[in-house]
């Protein structure tokens, strides 16, 4: 559904160009759930944002091909661009606390993409963002509607831009991190939310994370990226118990085992 | 901090060269001045700009450089006098009422709040009434005036930086309150602290110059930028260059000095 | 609305704080009027007897309540070098400051708010450029300096006014207006360029956070991010800016007056100070004062319907 | 050498609510209710709950830091603490040699000779070269911050160490280093740590014992592999299986 084929990210932010990602290819299929693992500079953070459109600097280069539905994301004019994002191509981040509109009430946030992209009445917009909030399981969403971000916890935060990404049921969820900042039993039900949603819409699901362990109990497929290098490709259970390479080895080693210790000492 | 992130810095470049220039003319100034700037010389009264007089003369003869000199010397005097205070007492109340909090803080804050809620210039012709004019009575009624801001200032960076986890590993390592103030917290507030003193330099030269132009300022004999200025208004359309030179040294003090404080929040 | 209540509280217990320094500090220094009111007919008796009419002997709280209470009625003394009622002086001069500052307040806004946004937009672009150091300087003129050029250019060489023809809005509130449409320019330049500053560098810095890459993901142009996302955002340190610079400008018309040769509230305190007319002074600095705390309470009751974070607390 | 380091009963915290007129009954939230538990000495304990648990109150209130009601009796000199987030925990305008020789100055009767060479001991045993001293916080990386960090909480030489999620900021890879320089310093040194993680598998490979931590409360508490694997409390199920541990 979406190809990414050799995409190269350069930067110029400091005085000698940095390449940040080099030759990233990525497949991604209806209904499946990639995750892509990496350490902080690994470029997975960076390779997501040029899917999702988002990287835009002036002191950046990208080579390559993105293509969704026909069209290269990469090189279409801003204005094609926009009517993916939000509509066919949704996206979550990391931090539910600052990636919401400190000033903006939570149902103005929630249906903005309709706005944007439907022609729906108010009163309709209303409506699908209500349902969309019951739809992530937050209670009283008529309430919830009407409040700021700053009355909600962390992982209401995180319900929320959910729901504010998959109003226009778009086919592809980026979701950059979005459990990291979170608890683990709401990170749990945060990953919960996102299976259901993936097998109730058949939205495609890519899932950046640092944690090899929740990436392989979501994901059936994984990419694992090292210095802007994706050094492995495989199915998760593949990479998680039989990793090929040396530096996938050490990710997973470094991961403490819970193992009786009775054992382990036989 | 690093050289090459200074060349960088083209306001703290500009700023440092604009007020380098200008404090090394007034300091030339204290020794030497072409002519005496109280002298009056009937014969060159309005005298044009030329190499005898380098910005001419007022009505009365007198050279305007000279004066220029002197004048922005009793200007930065008085700044400076006005910002030291500002700075003492601002750091005094502001380490105290950030780091202790409670019901200290809560009562200087009023205090300090509704001081800062009044117009600078305000405050001081209050002071200036009731003490009377005069260099030093400016100084005292502008420090006075320019304390809160400090204080502000001060004391938001003190909370932001006592909840720091070094701050509570000093306090575990045994050091005082006292230490914890002024070693540990307070080094972590001078890139804050110099760009508000450069603002300080600023907003004083500002008001010095906006009293003296009102004649409730310095008195002469002492020349003054502000002064010189409602001097020269009178003779506005006969002498425009008159006006325009102490003027431009006013700005030009402002210019370097809110340059400089620019450049410093960026470092 | 609790939290404008809130406000409104603040405000009057810093009026009253405010009046109460400001009546102490005078009650010191001017000294015994009844010696300067009965001259060389002076005796212990008589002065005794003008003290007890006055309500001297009272202790200094009472006489504040008494001063305070006249001031509410409207009743603010009498002025020592005028011999006539002051408020009746305030009353005829207020106008004059408050029109003035309306409309350096109007000059700035109109000023900055386009100026500002168009900078922040084009960042780095060379009229972006430009304007920052054209701002950098028009921040260092002093207001008083500021009028004087505009005196020389506007009024002596293209004569678009008569430096000094003041017409008082009793006599003609068109030509009024129109005497104030430099002064005002004057004021309100220096404090435009700083607005100017503060909401381009308040623009941009918003323009870096997580939300505005979140309102990009959901398909908004960089104009609707602009203007829907961020603007509300950036205004709210530029408010505040606002209307501290909106007192600034009230206390700063005062010199403004004398460069223009308006007689408004400034030409009496000035006039005032030199002549050591009490009554007069504590008059217009109390009244300078409320102006002020009027308007900081305004701005932070504003400030709380911006920004939804404050009004909870 | 089994004595008690630590032994911590019927503690009890409370912060008061700001109230919003002052005629209003002074209200407080209570943090930490009932909390009692013994550490030994030289065992690293630890200390899991989510955001809100009152973990890290427990440990300021161990510190002294905050009032509290009940006994901690420490039998120790001042524990000293490493805290999470490792460039807010060094003074950031200063060098890392003054950071580092700050405890020993505040304790006094060092010369600066002394002061200097224990600096130097300290730093090669949490691993770091000597030319990291004349360096700003800022100039370091995660890692190497946090060794400063540890550096600095030794220099006194304290018998007990309270860790406050020190790894949570860091990489794994990275993370697997300094869980390994702690173990082997609390060898060393014979050193107690509490150790404080949200992280249910740092902990099971740091710990000899653990408290589960819910909402100001102990829900369990005990020898890690008990806990882990025979777990009687239902919350400590509920942890387990949100962090995919597998005690089947």
């Amino acid at each position: 559904m979406i190809r990414v084929t050799d995409l190269n990210i350069e930067f110029f932010d400091h005085e000698r160009p940095e390449t940040v990602v080099y030759d990233f290819d990525l497949t991604l299929h209806e209904g499946e759930i990639v995750g892509l693992v990496g350490e902080s500079g690994s470029g997975k953070s960076m390779s997501a944002l040029a899917i999702a459109g988002l990287l835009s600097r002036k002191d950046m280069k990208k080579r390559g091909e993105i293509l969704f539905e026909g069209v290269n994301l990469l090189d279409c004019d801003r204005k094609t661009l926009r009517k993916f994002q939000g509509n066919e191509i949704g996206m979550i981040f990391q931090e539910p606390m600052t990636s919401l509109n400190p000033v903006k009430k939570i149902g103005w946030q929630v249906e903005e993409a309709l706005r944007l992209h439907t022609d729906l009445s108010k009163e309709e917009r209303k409506k699908r963002a209500i349902e969309m909030l019951q739809k992530v399981e937050l209670h009283e969403p008529e309430r919830v509607y009407e409040q700021y971000p700053h009355e909600l916890s962390g992982g209401m935060r995180q319900r929320v831009m959910i729901a504010a990404a998959m109003i226009c049921d778009p086919k592809i969820l980026i979701a950059d991190e979005p459990t990291t900042a979170l608890d683990v039993t709401i990170q749990e039900q945060i990953v919960a939310l996102l299976k259901r949603i993936n097998q109730e819409k058949k939205t495609a699901i890519l899932f950046i994370s640092h944690d090899l362990s929740l990436v392989h109990q979501l994901c059936e497929r994984v990419l694992v990226m090292k210095g802007g290098y994706v050094v492995e490709n495989g199915s998760a259970d593949e990479i998680f118990y039989h990793p090929k390479e040396e530096y996938t080895k050490k990710l997973i080693a470094a991961i403490p085992k819970v193992v009786r210790k009775t054992e382990k000492d036989s | 901090m690093n050289w090459k992130k200074i060349r960088k810095n083209k306001n703290f470049i500009a700023g440092s060269i604009l007020t380098g220039i200008m404090l090394l003319l007034i300091l030339a100034g204290c020794f030497y001045t072409p002519y005496n700037p109280n002298t009056m010389d009937p014969s060159a009264k309005f005298a044009g700009v030329s190499l005898k007089h380098l910005m001419g003369c007022d009505n009365f003869g007198r050279d305007i450089f000279s004066r220029v000199l002197s004048g922005s010397r009793t200007t930065l005097i008085v700044a400076a006098g006005t910002v030291l205070i500002g700075v003492v007492f601002g750091i005094l109340i502001g380490a105290l009422t950030g780091y202790y909090g409670g019901v200290l803080d809560e009562v200087l804050m009023r205090i300090n709040d509704a001081v800062f809620a009044f117009p600078s210039i305000l405050l001081a012709l209050l002071f200036i009434s009731l003490l009377g004019s005069g260099k030093y009575h400016v100084i005292i009624a502008l420090g006075i005036a320019f304390v809160p801001s400090f204080a502000r200032i001060v004391r938001s960076e003190f909370i932001r930086n006592k909840n720091m986890d070094y701050v509570k590993s000093a306090k575990l390592q045994g050091a005082g309150d006292f230490r914890i103030m002024f070693v540990h917290i307070l080094p972590n507030t001078m890139t804050v602290l110099l760009s508000a003193i450069m603002i300080g330099f600023n907003n004083a030269v500002l008001a010095e110059a906006g009293m003296s132009f009102l004649g409730i300022g310095v008195q002469p004999p002492d020349a003054s930028l502000g002064r010189m200025l409602s001097e020269a208004q009178s003779f506005l359309f006969s002498a425009p260059m008159y006006a325009l030179f102490p003027g431009l040294t006013i700005i030009l003090l402002v210019l370097g000095f809110g340059l400089l404080s620019d450049g410093l929040k960026n470092e | 609305m609790r939290y404008a209540g809130k406000k409104i509280l603040t405000m009057c217990v810093t009026l009253f704080a405010v009046t109460l320094f400001v009546f102490l500090a005078f009650h010191m220094i001017s000294g015994d009027p009844v010696t300067s009111m009965l001259g060389t007919q002076a005796t212990p008796e008589r002065a005794e007897a003008l003290r007890e009419e006055l309500g001297l002997n009272d202790p200094v709280l009472v006489q504040y309540g008494r001063w305070a209470a006249g001031f509410l009625k409207g009743d603010m003394g009498t002025s020592y070098s005028y011999r006539m009622p002051v408020s009746e002086m305030i009353v005829d001069k207020l106008p004059v400051t408050i029109t003035m500052t309306l409309m350096a307040f109007v000059w700035m806004i109109l000023i900055a708010i386009p100026v500002g946004l168009y900078a922040a937009k084009h960042e780095g672009g060379v009229v972006d450029r430009i304007i920052t150091v054209v701002n950098q300087i028009i921040m260092a003129v002093p207001p008083f300096f500021a009028g004087i050029l505009i005196t020389f250019v506007f009024g002596m060489i293209f004569r678009l006014f008569t430096p000094g023809g003041y017409v008082s809005y009793q006599v003609n509130t068109g030509k009024f207006v129109g005497y104030l449409f430099f002064p005002s320019l004057a004021i309100a330049l220096p404090k435009a360029a700083m607005a100017i500053k503060l909401l381009r560098s308040s623009v941009i810095s918003e323009l870096k956070l997580d939300y505005v890459r979140t309102a990009y993901s959901r398909g908004n142009s960089k104009r609707s991010v602009l203007y829907r996302h961020v603007l509300k955002n950036a205004m709210i340190p530029v408010i505040t800016f606002l209307g501290m610079a909106l007192s600034d400008m009230i206390a700063g018309s005062i010199i403004i007056e004398q460069v223009f040769g308006i007689p408004g509230l400034g030409r009496i305190l000035l006039t005032s100070i030199s002549n050591r007319d009490y009554p007069v002074v504590m008059a217009v600095i109390v009244c300078i004062a409320t102006l002020v705390l009027v308007v900081n309470m305004i701005v932070d009751v504003i400030y709380g319907l911006v920004d939804p974070r404050i009004s909870v607390e | 050498m089994t004595e008690n380091i630590l032994e911590v009963t019927d503690l009890q915290v409370s912060y008061p609510v700001s109230r919003k007129t002052p005629f209003e009954k002074k209200k407080s939230i209570q943090v930490l209710k009932d909390i009692s538990f013994t550490m030994k000495r030289g065992e690293i304990l630890g200390l899991v709950g989510e955001s809100g648990s009152g973990k890290t109150t427990l440990a300021r209130s161990i510190l002294q830091m905050i009032p509290y009601e009940g006994t901690i009796i420490r039998n120790t000199v001042q524990p000293q603490m490493v805290f999470q987030d490792p460039y807010g925990s060094l003074n950031p305008s200063q060098r890392i040699a003054w950071i580092l020789e700050e405890p020993l100055r505040l304790k006094g009767g060092l010369s600066k000779e002394e002061r200097v060479q224990k600096v130097k001991t300290m730093l090669q045993r949490v691993g770091l070269e000597e030319k990291i001293l004349e360096r700003f916080p800022r100039e370091l990386s995660g890692g190497q911050r946090q060794r400063i960090a540890i550096a600095a909480a030794l220099m006194l030489e304290p018998e007990l160490l309270i860790a406050d999620e020190p790894v949570s900021a860091l990489d794994v890879t990275i993370q697997a280093q300094i869980l390994a320089l702690l173990k082997e310093i609390q060898k060393e040194m014979n050193l107690s740590i509490l150790f404080i993680s949200h992280d249910l598998r740092v902990v099971y490979e740091m710990c000899d014992h653990v408290l589960i931590m819910q909402l100001g409360q102990i829900r369990e508490s005990g020898d890690v592999e008990e806990v882990y694997f025979h777990h009687k409390d239902p919350y400590t199920g509920k942890l387990l299986k949100a962090a995919g541990i597998e005690t089947a």
